[in-house]
C-alpha cells in the first residue's frame, strides 16, 4: 500500500519533470538576453581569465564559494560533534586487509605525484579546467591512499586545523581588503595581467589557492574522523 | 553609513575560521567570541536600520559587479527588520546557553557555539541576499548546522531526529535546485530583481510548476503542513535553546524566502490563495495535534507550527494590513516562543521524556521561571495586556477589511483550542501538587537575564504597541512595493 | 554520430548501475555500483563540455563518496536485510 | 544532426529524471539506512546531470578561452550551470558526510541499520 502511494507520486513527479524539461529542449539557446554573454565578455576583457567557470566561481559569484567553503567547514565541525567518542588513538586503527609490500611501495611512490598534481590543478585553475575544489580533492585522495595503506600513518590534527583556519582567514581577508580599498567585498585589488599568463586575473589565483588548501585540509579531516571511528 | 550589510556574513565567517586557532590557546574563547560576534551583528543591524530609515534601502554589491552579474545584498526596511529580530534572538540564545549544563565533556561543546553562530549567519544571509542560488547556499548552511545542533545531545533519539531532518532537507535541496534551474533556463538570470522584471516573459505553466517546486523545497524549513514531520522531533531532541533558535530564527528566514518569492518574484495572484490554503491547513492540523500532546516540547513545537500557519494566512491576505499583521505576528512569535522554550526547558529539566505532568507544582520551586512561562503562555494565546493580543487583533482586522468572514471564525475557534492547552499547563504549574521527589535545576544567572529580557519585551510591547508599529509599517510598505525593489537593485550606480 | 552512440551507451550504463545499486542487497556491491555511476557521469560531463565539473565529480563522486560509504559499511553491517549474517560478517572482518 | 539532437534530448533528460526517480524510490522505500543515503546521493547525481544538460549548446565548446579561440564566444556552452553544479557537488558531499556519521551513530546506539527497528520517534 505504502509502496503504491510512493510509486504513484513518483510517477506524477517524473511526468511533470519530463514534461518541463522536454519542453525546455536540449542543445539550444534558451534565452535571449541572459547574463551568460556578460559573464563571458567580462571574464575575457576585464578579468583576463581564460577559464570562465573559474572567474564565475571565484569572482562574479565568489560569495557562493565562500558559503560553500563554510558548508565544508560546518560538515567537518558537525562530524566531530556527532561522532563524539570512541575515537581510536593514532596508529591503533584497524585495517581490513594488511597492505602488501607492492601496495606500500606503490603508495609511497604515488603520493608525492598525487599531491603535485593537486597543486598543479589549483594553481592553474584560471587557465585550464580545474581549480581549488578539484585540486583540494585530489590532494585529499592522496592522503586517503596513505591512510588506507599504512596502518599507523597519521595526519596531525592540529596541523589540519592550522591549514584550514589560515586558508579561510586568507580568503576572507582578501575579501575585506577589497572592501576597504575598493568599496566592495572580494573586489579585485591586483593588476590583472595578460590573458593566458600564470599571473593573470588578479586575486582570483590567490583565492583559489586558499580554497585549495582549505578544501584539502577539510576533506582530509573528514575522512580522518570517519576512518578513526571504532566499530 | 556605519558598516555595511556584507559584514553580517564576513565577520561571523572570519570568526568561525579564527575560533579553532584561538581555542587551542584559550579554551574559553570558543564560547566568548561567538557571543561578541552576535552582539556585533545586532549592533550593526541597529545602526544600519537607523541609516535606512533616513536614506532608504542599501544595496551592497559583491566583487564590484552590478546586480544582474554579481550577487547583491539588500538591506531594506523589511529585511533589516527581520535581521534585527534574528540577530537579537541569536544573541539571547547565546546568552541563555552560555553555561547550559550538559553531561558530556567539553570538546563537543566548543562546536556548539560555532554551529549556533553559523546558524544565525545563514539565516541572516537568506534574508539579505538578492540572488536565488546564493539563497540555496545559505539554506544549506542553515540546514547543516541544524543537523549538527540537533544531534548534539548524545542521547539515542537525537541522532534519529537529526537523520529525519537531514532526509527531508536533502530532498528539499534537490527540489530547490530544480526550481532554480527551471527559472534559469527560461530567463537566463539568477538575480531576484532581474527575475521579477523578466517574469512576464515566462511560460505560464512553467511559472506555476517552478513555484510548486520552490514551495515544496522551502516548505520543509518553513514547517508547512505535510512537510513538517521533522519539526516536533527536532524540537524535542535538540538542546532547549536550539528549539528557540529554530522557532525564532530559521523558520522566520524560510518564511521570508517564500514571501519574497510570492510577493516579489512571481506576478500572479493565485499564489496568495495558495498561501491562505496552506496556512489554514497547517494552522488547523497543527493546533489540533498540539491539543493531544502529552510532552511539553512537542506541544510547543506543534504550537509553533500552528503560529507559522497563522503567519502564512496573514501574508496570504495580500493587503498592506495583512503584511503588517504578519510581520507583527512574526515578531511576537519569535520573542514569545523563545521565552516559552527557554523557561520550559528549565521547568522539565533533566526529566526523561519531558511530559507535561512534570511541571506539576513547579510554581513553588521555580517561581521566576514559572511566572515567565505564564507570561509567555498568556501572550501567545492573545490575552489583552500582553503583546500577542495586538498581533492577533491586527490579523483579525486585516481579515475583516478584506471581507474574509470564514477566516475570522476559524482563527477565533482555533485560538480557543490554543488557550485550552496552554492554560492546562499553567494550571498544572500552580494548582497541582508535585508528586515524585525529583531534583529541580535553578536557572543560571545568564539564562535568567535572557528570559527576563524577553519577558520585559513582551510586557512593554503589550502596553506600548506603538513602539514597534513604525518599523512594521515601513517594512510592510517596503514589501508591498515591488517596483521599488526592482528599481533599487537594478539601477544601483556603483 | 560516434559521440551520440557513446553518450547513449553511457546513459544506459548509468541508469543500469543506479538500478543495480538500489536493487542489490549486498551494500558493498551497491556502493561500488554508485561509484561506477559517478564515473560514467563524469565522462558524460566531459562530452557535454564541462571539464571542470567532470574533474570534481571524478574526485568527489568516485573517490571520496565511495570511500566514506565503504568506511560506514565497515563500521556497521554489510548486508541490507539479513540479520543472521550480521554476526558472521562482524567476526570475519575483524 | 537535428534528428540526433532529438534523440539526445529524450535520452539525456530522460535518464537524468530516471536517475532522480530511482534515487527517490530507494530513499523512500528501502529499509537500510545506508541504502537511504545512497539513494539520496543518486538523486543528487541526477539533478547535476539535469543542470549540466540545460547549459549545453549544440556544437559548443568548453567555456575556456585558449590562445586561438578568443572570438568563439557565441559557440561556448553556458558556464553558469557548471559553476552552480560545482557548488552543488561539494555541498552534496558535505551533506553525505554528515548523513553517514549520523548512520554510524545510529548503528552504535541501536546495533542495527534497519529503519523499522530504529523507529522510536514517529515517522
Amino acid at each position: 500500500m505504502k509502496i503504491a502511494i510512493i510509486l504513484i507520486s513518483l510517477g506524477i513527479l517524473g511526468f511533470y519533470l519530463m514534461d518541463i524539461f522536454f519542453g525546455i529542449g536540449f542543445g539550444v539557446q534558451h534565452f535571449s538576453n541572459g547574463v551568460k554573454d556578460l559573464y563571458l565578455s567580462n571574464s575575457k576583457d576585464i578579468l583576463k581569465v581564460s577559464n570562465v567557470v573559474t572567474s564565475i566561481v571565484v569572482n562574479f559569484r565568489g560569495f557562493d564559494t565562500l558559503g560553500e567553503v563554510t558548508v565544508l567547514f560546518l560538515a567537518s565541525t558537525a562530524l566531530g560533534g556527532i561522532l563524539y567518542k570512541k575515537r581510536h588513538h593514532v596508529g591503533e586503527r584497524s585495517v581490513l586487509f594488511p597492505a602488501s609490500r607492492i601496495v606500500m611501495s606503490g603508495a609511497k611512490l604515488l603520493f608525492p605525484s598525487i599531491v603535485l598534481l593537486g597543486a598543479y590543478v589549483f594553481i592553474h585553475g584560471h587557465l585550464s579546467p580545474g581549480g581549488g575544489f578539484q585540486g583540494g580533492t585530489i590532494i585529499a585522495t592522496g592522503f586517503l591512499l596513505m591512510l588506507l595503506t599504512y596502518r599507523n600513518y597519521s595526519v596531525s590534527h592540529n596541523r589540519l586545523v592550522y591549514f584550514e583556519s589560515l586558508a579561510g582567514i586568507l580568503f576572507i581577508s582578501i575579501g575585506l581588503v577589497g572592501y576597504f580599498s575598493k568599496g566592495s567585498f572580494l573586489e579585485n585589488v591586483l593588476p590583472v595581467g595578460n590573458m593566458n599568463d600564470l599571473f593573470s586575473g588578479g586575486v582570483i589565483g590567490i583565492i583559489y589557492i586558499a580554497v585549495g588548501f582549505k578544501v584539502a585540509a577539510e576533506l582530509t579531516g573528514i575522512i580522518y574522523t570517519v576512518l578513526h571511528e571504532k566499530d | 553609513m556605519v558598516g555595511s550589510p556584507v559584514l553580517f556574513v564576513a565577520i561571523p565567517l572570519l570568526a568561525a575560521f579564527i575560533i579553532p586557532l584561538t581555542g587551542m590557546i584559550w579554551k574559553n574563547s570558543v564560547r566568548i567570541i561567538p557571543g561578541l560576534v552576535l552582539a556585533f551583528m545586532f549592533a550593526l543591524s541597529i545602526s544600519l536600520m537607523g541609516y535606512v530609515s533616513e536614506h532608504g534601502t542599501i544595496v551592497e554589491v559583491i566583487a564590484g559587479w552590478k546586480p544582474p552579474i554579481g550577487i547583491n545584498l539588500v538591506f531594506s526596511p523589511f529585511t533589516g527588520f527581520l535581521t534585527m529580530l534574528m540577530t537579537f534572538l541569536g544573541f539571547m540564545v547565546w546568552l541563555y546557553s552560555y553555561k547550559f549544563k550538559r553531561n558530556v565533556d567539553f570538546e563537543p561543546s566548543m562546536k556548539y557555539f560555532i554551529l549556533l553562530m553559523l546558524l544565525v549567519t545563514g539565516s541572516v544571509g537568506i534574508v539579505l541576499t538578492g540572488d536565488i542560488f546564493n539563497m540555496f547556499v545559505f539554506i544549506e548552511i542553515v540546514s547543516i548546522s541544524g543537523y549538527g545542533l540537533t544531534s548534539f545531545y548524545t542521547r539515542r533519539d537525537s541522532a534519529e531526529a537529526a537523520f529525519k531532518f537531514l532526509f527531508m532537507g536533502a530532498i528539499a535541496s534537490t527540489f530547490l535546485l530544480i526550481a532554480i534551474m527551471i527559472i534559469y533556463s527560461q530567463l537566463g538570470t539568477l538575480n531576484i530583481a532581474d527575475i521579477a522584471e523578466k517574469m512576464p516573459l515566462m511560460d505560464n505553466k512553467l511559472k506555476v510548476l517552478s513555484l510548486v517546486f520552490f514551495i515544496l523545497a522551502i516548505g520543509v524549513e518553513a514547517e508547512i503542513f505535510p512537510l513538517n514531520g521533522w519539526a516536533p522531533d527536532v524540537y524535542t531532541q535538540a538542546p532547549g535553546p536550539i528549539g528557540a533558535a529554530f522557532a525564532g530564527i530559521v523558520v522566520k528566514a524560510a518564511i521570508y524566502a517564500s514571501v519574497r518569492l510570492v510577493y516579489t518574484m512571481y506576478d500572479f495572484g493565485g499564489a496568495f490563495d495558495l498561501f491562505i490554503i496552506i496556512g489554514l491547513i497547517t494552522f488547523i492540523v497543527a493546533e489540533t495535534t498540539a491539543l493531544r500532546q502529552d510532552r511539553l516540547k512537542r506541544m510547543l513545537a506543534y504550537s509553533s507550527i500552528g503560529q507559522m500557519g497563522l503567519v502564512m494566512i496573514a501574508f496570504g491576505i495580500g493587503t498592506k494590513e495583512g503584511v503588517y499583521a504578519a510581520l507583527f505576528l512574526m515578531f511576537n512569535h519569535a520573542i514569545i516562543k523563545s521565552l516559552l522554550f527557554f523557561s520550559g526547558s528549565y521547568l522539565v529539566f533533566n526529566k526523561k521524556n519531558k511530559y507535561i505532568k512534570h511541571v506539576n507544582g513547579m510554581g513553588k520551586y521555580l517561581p521566576i521561571t514559572s511566572v515567565l512561562f505564564t507570561i509567555g503562555s498568556f501572550a501567545i494565546i492573545g490575552l489583552p495586556p500582553f503583546s500577542g493580543f495586538w498581533s492577533k487583533l491586527a490579523v483579525l482586522t486585516a481579515a475583516a477589511d478584506s471581507k474574509m468572514v470564514i477566516l475570522i471564525a476559524v482563527i477565533l475557534i482555533i485560538s480557543i483550542l490554543e488557550a485550552v492547552y496552554y492554560l492546562r499547563v499553567v494550571n498544572r504549574i500552580y494548582f497541582f501538587d508535585k508528586k515524585e521527589k525529583t531534583e529541580t535545576q535553578k536557572p543560571s544567572i545568564n539564562a535568567l537575564i535572557a528570559m527576563i529580557c524577553l519577558g520585559i519585551i513582551v510586557l512593554v510591547i503589550g502596553f506600548y504597541p506603538d513602539l514597534i508599529s513604525g518599523y512594521l509599517d515601513r517594512a510592510a510598505t517596503d514589501l508591498m512595493d515591488k517596483g521599488n525593489y526592482i528599481k533599487e537593485v537594478l539601477t544601483i550606480n556603483k | 554520430m560516434i559521440y551520440v552512440i557513446l553518450t547513449l551507451v553511457l546513459l544506459l550504463l548509468m541508469v543500469a548501475s543506479a538500478i543495480y545499486a538500489i536493487w542489490q542487497k549486498d551494500l558493498l556491491y551497491a556502493v561500488i555500483a554508485s561509484g561506477i555511476l559517478s564515473l560514467f557521469l563524469s565522462i558524460v560531463f566531459v562530452i557535454l563540455q564541462a571539464p571542470d565539473v567532470a574533474l570534481t565529480e571524478a574526485a568527489i563522486g568516485v573517490a571520496l563518496t565511495t570511500i566514506i560509504f565503504i568506511i560506514a559499511i565497515r563500521n556497521t553491517v554489510r548486508y541490507e536485510d539479513e540479520h543472521d549474517k550480521k554476526k558472521k560478517v562482524k567476526t570475519t572482518t575483524k | 544532426m537535428e534528428k540526433y539532437l532529438d534523440i539526445l534530448n529524450v535520452a539525456i533528460y530522460g535518464s537524468a529524471v530516471l536517475l532522480m526517480l530511482i534515487g527517490l524510490y530507494g530513499a523512500l522505500t528501502k529499509k537500510s539506512l545506508i541504502k537511504i543515503v545512497l539513494g539520496l546521493s543518486i538523486l543528487d547525481s541526477g539533478v547535476h546531470l539535469l543542470m549540466i544538460a540545460i547549459g549545453y549548446l549544440k556544437d559548443g565548446t568548453a567555456p575556456i578561452f585558449s590562445a586561438g579561440n578568443e572570438e568563439k564566444m557565441s559557440v561556448m556552452v553556458d558556464p553558469i550551470p557548471q559553476a552552480l553544479v560545482l557548488t552543488a557537488i561539494v555541498i552534496g558531499f558535505g551533506v553525505t558526510a554528515v548523513a553517514i556519521s549520523l548512520v554510524i551513530r545510529l548503528y552504535r546506539h541501536h546495533n542495527t541499520l534497519r529503519i523499522d527497528e530504529i523507529k522510536k520517534l514517529k515517522w
